[in-house]
C-alpha cells in the first residue's frame, strides 16, 4: 500500500502532486488528532462504577476554535488550488505554441487526427491514427476532444490529465510531456460494455524523432 | 427498439422474458421436408478494375495483426480474378408457398483476426445465428436493425458463442464491432430458405426449390443490387450469373 | 386510529405553525411541486438558450388566441374557487355547491381545450419528437418559414404543458370529490378544511399555468 | 396524494373491534409497524446490494475465474460463470442504485423517520397515517419493479447509478432498453413515495409536538430527520423531473438529452447532481443525528454544543444546494464555475468538522458505556472522519483532475455511506431494537459483529484509496487490460477477499436480529437509561403510543445532571422546579 503518487511525465505533475502532498499532510494531521483523540477518550473515560460523567453542555471557545481552524485551512487549500486549476483548465490557459490535434472519441476507440505536412488541421492531408497519440517532448499539445456517441473521459495517469469528452460540446485539453517514453491512455467515464478496454497509448518522442515519425506517417498516408 | 416497456415488464413477471434468444431455437416452426430438388447456381462477376480495399491499422491489436501475414485490409469489395465474393443472393419472386423448413443447423459468423468471417451471412427467420469469437480479446456485436430487435452484446474472451434468432425478414441487418471500428458484417434475414452468399470464387447455389420461374436479387454492400429471372425444372438445375461493375 | 389517546379532545400542542395539519401538509407538498416545475422550467430555459434556433416565433406553431382563452378560463376557475371558499366561510351551502360545480366544470373545460389543442398540433405535424415526416408543418419548415428542426421545442412544449395538464386533471378529480362531499353536507362554517386545501392546490396550478403560458407561448 | 392531504375524516373515530391481521401488520397505518416494514424491506435490499457487490469484487479480484455458483446465472449474464462486461455494468449500476435508493435511504429515512418522529415528539402517530401507509407500499412496489428489470430482454440498466446521458438515453449504446426504462420509472415512483413520507414528517414535526417539546428541546435525531425531510421534499422532485424527461427520451422520442437535435447532454448531469448532492446529505444527516443521541447516551453526558449541532445541520442543508458542481469538475463545465463550486465545497466541510469535534467533546470527561450501539457510533465517527478528509482531496480541483472517477472516489463514498451511514444504522437498529420488538439483541454477538465488521470493512475499503492514487479507474470490468494497473492485481485480490469476509460476518448481525426477535432478553421500558420520550412507554409501544399526552420539561440530553441522583433524567420527569408548560399560557 502506498500513498505516494506514481511516476509522472508532464508539467502538471509538479503542481498537482505538490498540492496532493500538502493536503495529505493536513488531512493526515487531522486524521491522527481525531482517531487518537477518540481512542484516548474511549480508554480514559470508559465507564467505571460509582463515577458520574461531568455535566458539560459545551464550550463556545472550543467550538469557535474548531470552527475557525478548519475554515481557515480549507480556504487556504481552496486558494492554493484555484491558481493551479486556472493554469491547467482555465479558459485561456492553452499556450499559443501548443500543437493542435483532433481526437474523435467513439465507443470504444480514440482516433487521433494529426496535422499533415501543411501544418493545418482540417485539411485533406490530415491523417488519423487509431489509439496512438504521438507527441514531441517539452512542447505543449492541445487536444480537441470530439465525442461522437456518449461521454468518454481522456485520462493519462502519468500526465495527471483527465477531461471528459462530451458530445455536442467544444472541449479542449492541453498538457506538456516532459519525458520521452510510452504511456497509457484510459477512458475514465463509464461508456458502455467496452469501457474497460478503451485503452490507447501516448508516445512521447524527442523533437527529431517526432518529425521523423510525422513525415513517415504522412508519406504512408499519401500512398494510400 | 422502443418496445413498450410494460410488455417486457409483464414478461419478466411471467418468467418468460429471458431474452437470450438462443435457447428456444426456431423450434416453433415444424421441420418440413424441402419443397423440391431443383437448384439454381451461378457466378457473381466483377467487371473492370477492382477498387483497392482500405488498409486496416491493427498496430494496437497485436493478437489480430499476428493473424494477417500481409498487411490487413478491409475486404469491402472482395474480387479474385474477376469473381466477386460476399454477394447475398436470394429469391424474391415466384416463391413456392410455405411453410418453409427452418434449418436446424445454425448459421455461423466468426470474429477472427479482428474481421467478421464471413462478412456476409444469410439466415432464415427463426434460424439460429451462432456468433463466435476466435480472438483472445473483446469484441462486441452491435446490431441496429429496423425490423428486428436491437442488440449489443460482448464477447470478451476467445471461444465464446452467442446465439441470436431474428423474428422478421430484413435486408440487411448490419453488424458492427464498436471496439474495432472497421469491423462490419451483414446478415440477410429471409423468411424462406432460398438464399446464398457468393464464395471467394464468386459462386453461389440455391437448392431445394420446386420447378418454376424465379426472380433473384443479388445484393452487395457498396455495389448495390441486381436482379435476374431464371426458370428451373423439377429436380433440374439452372444457371444465373450476375455482373457488378466497378 | 383506535387508540383512546386519539379520541381525546385535541391536547394543547407546541404549535410550530398556526395552521392545521392538512393545510400545512398541502403547503409543504406545494413546495415539492415548485421544485418539480423548477426542474422542468429550468431545463426549458437552459435548452432554449442552448438551441434558440429551434424555437419558432410566438404564434407560428402554437395557437395563442385559443390558449389565451384557456388561460382566461383557468383564472376564472380560480375566482370561482375563491368564491366557493368565501361561501362556506359564511356557511352558505348553496353557493358553495354552485361555485364548486363551476370550478370543476371550468377546470374540465381547460383540460378539454388542451386536448383539442394537442390533437390539432399533432395533426399539423408538431410532435414531442419534432415535425412528423410529410406533415404540413414539415413542409413549411422545408420552405424556410419555420425552424429546420423543432425536436427539443416539441419535447419541452409537450412535457411542460402535459405535466401541467396532468396536474389540472388531478385537481379536477380532487375537486369533484370535494364537491361530492359538499353535496353530502360535509362542510360547515366552522370546518371546511377540504375546500381550503383543494383551493390552495388549485391556485398553485393556476399560477404555474400563467408562468408556462408566458414562457412557452408568449416569449 | 392531494386527496389524502385533504382527507377530512376526523382523526379519531371509535373502532372497538380488534384489527384484522391484514390491517394490523400489512396495511397498517401505525407508524411503528410501517417503520418495521421499511426495516425488513431495506434489509432484503441490503442483502441484494451486498450480493451484487460480491460479484463485482470477484470479477475485479479474479477476472478470469468463474464466479462460485456463477453457473446458476443465465448465459446472458455470465456464460460459464464468468461475468459479461454488460452484466458487470448492470451490477455496478444496480449495486449503487439499490444501496442508495432502496437500502440506505429507506433505512435512515423510512425506518427511523417513521419509528422515531412521533415517539420522540410525544405524538400518537404521524400527521397523515394513511398517507404514510401508502408511502410504504408505493416504495415497496418501486422496489419490486426495480428488481424486475433484471429479467427483461437486454438486461438491466447499465449506465451507472448516475445514468449519464447519452449512454442511458439510447439503447444503441448499451443494448439495454427495457431495463433502463424500468429503472427510470422505478426511481420516479420511489420519488413519489419519498415525497409523501417527507411531507408527513415535516407536518408531524411542526404540528404534533407534545406540550413543552419546543424546537430546541428536540433530540438531534429528530432535527436531522426534519432537515432531511426538507431536503427530500425539495431534491427528489428534481430527480423525478429529470427521470421523466429521460424516460420520454427513451420512449416517445423527445430530445432533452439528445445533442443531435437541440438537446444538451450536460443538462442531465446538472439536474442529477442538483438532486444528487442534497441526496448525499439525505444519506448522512439522519445518521449524524441518531449517532449524536447514542453517543450522548453512551457517554452519559449532554451533547457537546447542542445548538451548534443544530445550526451545523441547518447550514449543511442550505450549503448542500450550491455544491453540486463538484461532481462535474472534469465534465467540461465552465472552469470559473469550477472555482466557485470548489470554494462552496470547502465551506460545507466546516459544519461536518464541527460535528466531529462536538462528538469528541461529548465523549470527553464522560463515563462511557461501550454498549453495542455506542461501539458502532464511535466507529461511525472514526470512519466518517476518513470519508470527510478524503473528500478534501476531491474538492481541491487540481487534485480532482487526477483522482476523479478513480477508486479514490469509490473509497470516499464507501467511507461515508458504509463507514458512516451503515455503522450508524447498525448502531440505531441495536439501540432501538428493544423498543421495536420488546427484546434486547445479544450483546456478545453484537460486539463480535462490530469488531469483525470494523476490521474487514477497513481491510476492504482503505486500500481502495491506494488503488485510486495509482490511477485505477472505477467501473472497469477487467483491470488487467492496462499495464499500469497490472501491479495492482494482488491488492485487488486482497480487497476482494476482505470484502467476502465482510459480507460473511454480516450473517452474525442477521442471525442476531432474527434470533433476538424470539429469544432475546426481555427489555423494559428504558433499557439504555436514556432520556427521550420513547423510553417512557412500554416496549413495544401500544397503538397510539402514549396513554396520555406527555408533557416535556427539558431537553433530551440531561445525562449526569447535577439535579438528580441518577445519571439520566427523562424529558417528561417533573422536578419540583419545573413549570407546567400548559400553565404558562399560550
Amino acid at each position: 500500500m502506498s500513498w505516494i503518487l506514481p511516476p509522472s511525465a508532464s508539467t502538471f505533475a509538479g503542481e498537482i502532486d505538490f498540492l496532493y502532498y500538502v493536503i495529505l499532510v493536513i488531512t493526515g494531521i487531522a486524521f491522527v488528532v481525531v482517531e487518537v483523540g477518540l481512542l484516548v477518550f474511549a480508554i480514559k473515560y470508559r465507564a467505571r462504577p460509582g463515577r458520574k460523567a461531568q455535566y458539560i453542555e459545551g464550550s463556545t471557545k472550543a467550538e469557535i476554535i474548531w470552527t475557525a481552524v478548519p475554515a481557515v485551512t480549507l480556504v487556504i487549500i481552496g486558494l492554493m488550488s484555484g491558481g493551479v486549476w486556472n493554469h491547467i483548465k482555465g479558459r485561456n490557459s492553452i499556450p499559443p505554441n501548443a500543437i493542435p490535434y483532433e481526437v474523435h472519441v467513439k465507443q470504444f476507440e480514440w482516433n487521433f487526427t494529426y496535422r499533415g505536412p501543411d501544418g493545418q488541421l482540417g485539411t485533406s492531408d490530415d491523417f488519423i491514427v487509431r489509439n496512438q497519440l504521438h507527441i514531441p517532448v517539452n512542447r505543449p499539445v492541445e487536444l480537441q476532444l470530439i465525442a461522437e456517441d456518449v461521454i468518454h473521459s481522456f485520462f493519462v495517469p502519468a500526465f495527471r490529465v483527465k477531461q471528459d469528452a462530451v458530445p455536442g460540446m467544444d472541449i479542449r485539453v492541453w498538457f506538456e510531456a516532459t519525458k520521452v517514453g510510452e504511456y497509457e491512455i484510459a477512458c475514465a467515464e463509464l461508456c458502455g460494455l467496452g469501457h474497460y478496454r478503451m485503452r490507447a497509448r501516448v508516445f512521447v518522442h524527442s523533437a527529431e524523432d517526432y518529425q521523423q515519425w510525422l513525415s513517415d506517417r504522412a508519406a504512408a498516408a499519401d500512398e494510400e | 427498439m422502443r418496445r413498450f416497456w410494460v410488455t417486457s415488464c409483464l414478461f419478466a413477471f411471467l418468467g418468460c422474458g429471458g431474452g437470450d434468444g438462443g435457447s428456444g431455437g426456431g423450434g416453433g416452426a415444424a421441420e418440413t421436408a424441402p419443397l423440391g430438388n431443383a437448384s439454381i447456381s451461378g457466378m457473381v462477376m466483377f467487371s473492370g478494375d477492382a477498387p483497392a480495399n482500405p488498409a486496416i491499422d491493427m498496430s494496437e491489436e497485436p493478437e489480430c495483426a499476428a493473424k494477417h501475414t500481409d498487411g490487413p485490409t478491409n475486404p469491402i469489395v472482395s474480387v479474385t480474378d474477376g469473381h466477386l465474393a460476399n454477394v447475398f443472393v436470394r429469391v424474391v419472386g415466384g416463391l413456392p408457398g410455405g411453410p418453409y423448413p427452418v434449418p436446424s443447423e445454425p448459421a455461423t459468423i466468426d470474429q477472427n483476426g479482428c474481421l467478421y468471417v464471413p462478412r456476409v451471412v444469410g439466415v432464415m427467420v427463426g434460424q439460429t445465428l451462432a456468433i463466435t469469437n476466435s480472438d483472445p480479446l473483446l469484441h462486441n456485436i452491435k446490431a441496429v436493425p429496423t425490423e428486428n430487435r436491437l442488440f449489443n452484446i460482448s464477447q470478451p474472451r476467445a471461444g465464446m458463442t452467442s446465439n441470436r434468432i431474428f423474428t422478421a425478414p430484413e435486408i440487411m441487418v448490419p453488424f458492427e464491432c464498436s471496439v474495432h471500428g472497421w469491423m462490419n458484417a451483414y446478415a440477410g434475414v429471409v423468411e424462406h430458405p432460398y438464399f446464398a452468399v457468393s464464395g471467394a470464387d464468386g459462386s453461389f447455389t440455391i437448392s431445394g426449390l420446386p420447378a418454376g420461374t424465379y426472380q433473384l436479387e443479388a445484393w452487395h454492400e457498396t455495389l448495390g443490387t441486381q436482379s435476374g429471372d431464371v426458370t428451373v425444372e423439377a429436380d433440374g438445375s439452372a444457371t444465373l450469373n450476375f455482373t457488378f461493375g466497378g | 386510529m383506535a387508540h383512546p389517546a386519539l379520541m381525546k379532545p385535541p391536547a394543547r400542542r407546541e404549535i410550530g405553525a398556526d395552521v392545521y395539519s392538512e393545510k400545512l401538509g398541502m403547503w409543504v407538498f406545494l413546495g415539492s411541486e415548485v421544485m418539480f416545475f423548477t426542474a422542468l422550467i429550468g431545463s426549458y430555459i437552459i435548452l432554449r438558450f442552448g438551441s434558440p434556433e429551434q424555437w419558432a416565433a410566438p404564434g407560428q406553431i402554437l395557437n395563442i388566441p385559443l390558449t389565451a382563452v384557456n388561460t382566461f378560463l383557468l383564472i376564472c376557475s380560480s375566482v370561482t374557487m375563491v368564491k366557493a371558499f368565501a361561501a362556506i366561510q359564511d356557511g352558505d351551502q348553496r353557493l358553495l355547491k354552485l361555485y364548486m360545480l363551476a370550478t370543476v366544470a371550468i377546470g374540465a373545460a381547460f383540460v378539454g381545450v388542451q386536448a383539442y389543442e394537442y390533437t390539432h398540433l399533432v395533426h399539423a405535424g408538431f410532435l414531442p419528437s419534432g415535425y412528423s415526416a410529410g406533415s404540413e408543418l414539415a413542409e413549411r419548415a422545408a420552405e424556410g418559414l419555420l425552424p429546420v428542426s423543432v425536436g427539443v421545442y416539441g419535447s419541452s412544449f409537450y412535457t411542460m404543458t402535459g405535466f401541467h395538464g396532468f396536474h389540472v386533471s388531478v385537481g379536477v378529480i380532487c375537486m369533484s370529490f370535494v364537491t361530492w362531499k359538499a353535496y353530502r353536507g360535509a362542510y360547515t362554517k366552522e370546518d371546511h378544511r377540504g375546500v381550503e386545501v383543494v383551493g390552495l392546490y388549485w391556485h398553485f396550478v393556476d399560477l404555474v399555468w400563467i408562468i408556462l403560458f408566458t414562457i412557452v407561448y408568449l416569449v | 396524494m392531494a386527496t389524502s392531504a385533504v382527507s377530512l375524516e376526523p382523526a379519531a373515530h371509535v373502532e372497538a373491534h380488534e384489527l384484522s391481521f391484514l390491517r394490523k401488520y400489512i396495511f397498517s397505518t401505525d407508524h411503528k409497524i410501517i417503520g418495521i416494514q421499511f426495516l425488513l424491506m431495506s434489509f432484503v435490499f441490503l442483502l441484494f446490494g451486498g450480493l451484487m457487490a460480491m460479484m463485482i469484487r470477484w470479477q475485479l479480484g479474479f477476472p478470469e475465474r468463474p464466479l462460485p455458483a456463477g453457473q446458476l446465472l443465465p448465459e446472458t449474464m455470465a456464460p460459464g460463470g464468468i461475468l459479461l462486461p454488460e452484466f458487470y455494468n448492470s451490477l455496478v449500476t444496480m449495486h449503487g442504485t439499490i444501496m442508495v435508493f432502496f437500502a440506505i435511504m429507506p433505512l435512515l429515512v423510512g425506518v427511523f423517520g417513521n419509528y422515531l418522529i412521533p415517539l420522540k415528539l410525544g405524538a400518537p402517530d404521524m400527521a397523515f397515517p394513511r398517507l404514510n401507509m401508502a408511502s410504504f407500499w408505493i416504495a415497496f412496489s418501486a422496489g419490486i419493479l426495480m428488481m424486475a428489470g433484471f429479467f427483461v430482454e437486454g438486461g438491466h440498466a447499465a449506465a451507472g447509478w448516475t445514468a449519464y446521458a447519452p449512454l442511458s438515453a439510447d439503447p444503441e449504446w448499451t443494448g439495454v432498453s427495457g431495463g433502463q426504462q424500468i429503472w427510470l420509472l422505478s426511481i420516479a415512483i420511489l420519488g413519489l413515495a419519498s415525497i409523501m413520507g417527507a411531507l408527513n414528517y415535516i407536518t408531524t414535526v411542526v404540528n404534533l409536538r407534545a406540550p413543552g417539546m419546543t424546537w430546541f428541546r428536540m433530540p438531534l435525531s429528530i432535527w436531522a430527520l426534519f432537515v432531511t425531510a426538507i431536503l427530500v421534499l425539495l431534491a427528489i422532485p428534481i430527480l423525478s423531473g429529470a427521470a421523466i424527461m429521460l424516460f420520454f427520451d427513451q420512449t416517445i422520442g423527445t430530445h432533452f438529452f439528445d445533442w443531435t437535435d437541440g438537446g444538451q447532454v450536460i443538462l442531465w448531469q446538472h439536474l442529477f447532481w442538483y438532486f444528487g448532492h442534497p441526496e448525499v446529505y439525505i444519506l448522512i444527516l439522519p445518521a449524524m443525528g441518531m449517532v449524536s443521541d447514542i453517543i450522548a447516551n453512551g457517554s452519559r453526558k449532554p451533547v457537546f454544543g447542542y445548538h451548534s449541532m443544530v445550526f451545523a445541520l441547518i447550514s449543511i442543508s442550505f450549503l448542500g444546494w450550491v455544491v453540486w458542481g463538484h461532481h462535474m469538475f472534469q465534465s467540461g463545465m465552465n472552469p470559473t464555475l469550477g472555482m466557485t463550486f470548489m470554494i462552496s465545497t470547502m465551506i460545507i466541510a466546516v459544519p461536518s468538522a464541527i460535528k466531529v469535534f462536538n462528538w469528541m467533546g461529548t465523549m470527553w470527561r464522560g463515563n462511557i458505556r461501550f454498549h453495542v450501539p455506542m461501539l458502532h457510533s464511535v466507529g461511525f465517527v472514526a470512519m466518517f472522519v476518513i470519508g470527510g478528509l478524503s473528500g478534501i482531496f476531491m474538492a481541491a480541483t487540481p487534485v480532482d483532475i487526477y483522482i476523479h472517477d478513480t477508486y479514490f472516489i469509490v473509497a470516499h463514498i464507501h467511507y461515508v455511506l458504509f463507514g458512516g451511514s451503515l455503522f450508524a444504522i447498525f448502531a440505531a437498529v441495536t439501540y432501538w431494537y428493544p423498543k421495536m420488538f420488546g427484546r434486547m439483541m445479544n450483546s456478545t454477538v453484537g460486539k463480535v459483529h462490530f469488531w469483525l465488521t470494523f476490521l474487514f470493512y477497513n481491510m476492504t475499503f482503505f486500500p481502495m484509496h491506494d488503488l485510486g492514487i495509482a490511477g485505477h479507474m472505477r467501473r472497469i470490468y477487467d483491470p488487467s487490460q492496462y499495464e499500469f494497473l497490472q501491479p495492482l492485481a494482488p491488492l485487488n485480490r486482497f480487497i476482494t477477499v476482505s470484502a467476502l469476509l465482510l459480507f460473511t460476518v454480516q450473517i452474525l448481525f442477521a442471525a442476531n436480529f432474527i434470533m433476538s426477535w424470539f429469544k432475546g432478553k426481555k427489555a423494559g421500558e428504558n433499557p439504555w437509561e436514556a432520556n427521550g420520550l420513547e423510553w417512557t412507554v412500554p416496549s413495544p409501544p401500544p397503538h397510539g403510543n402514549f396513554a396520555k399526552v406527555p408533557t416535556v420539561y427539558r431537553g433530551p440530553y440531561e445525562y449526569s445532571s447535577p439535579l438528580v441522583e441518577e445519571d439520566f433524567l427523562l424529558q417528561t420527569r417533573k422536578l419540583a422546579s419545573d413549570v407546567d408548560p400548559a400553565a404558562a399560557g399560550p
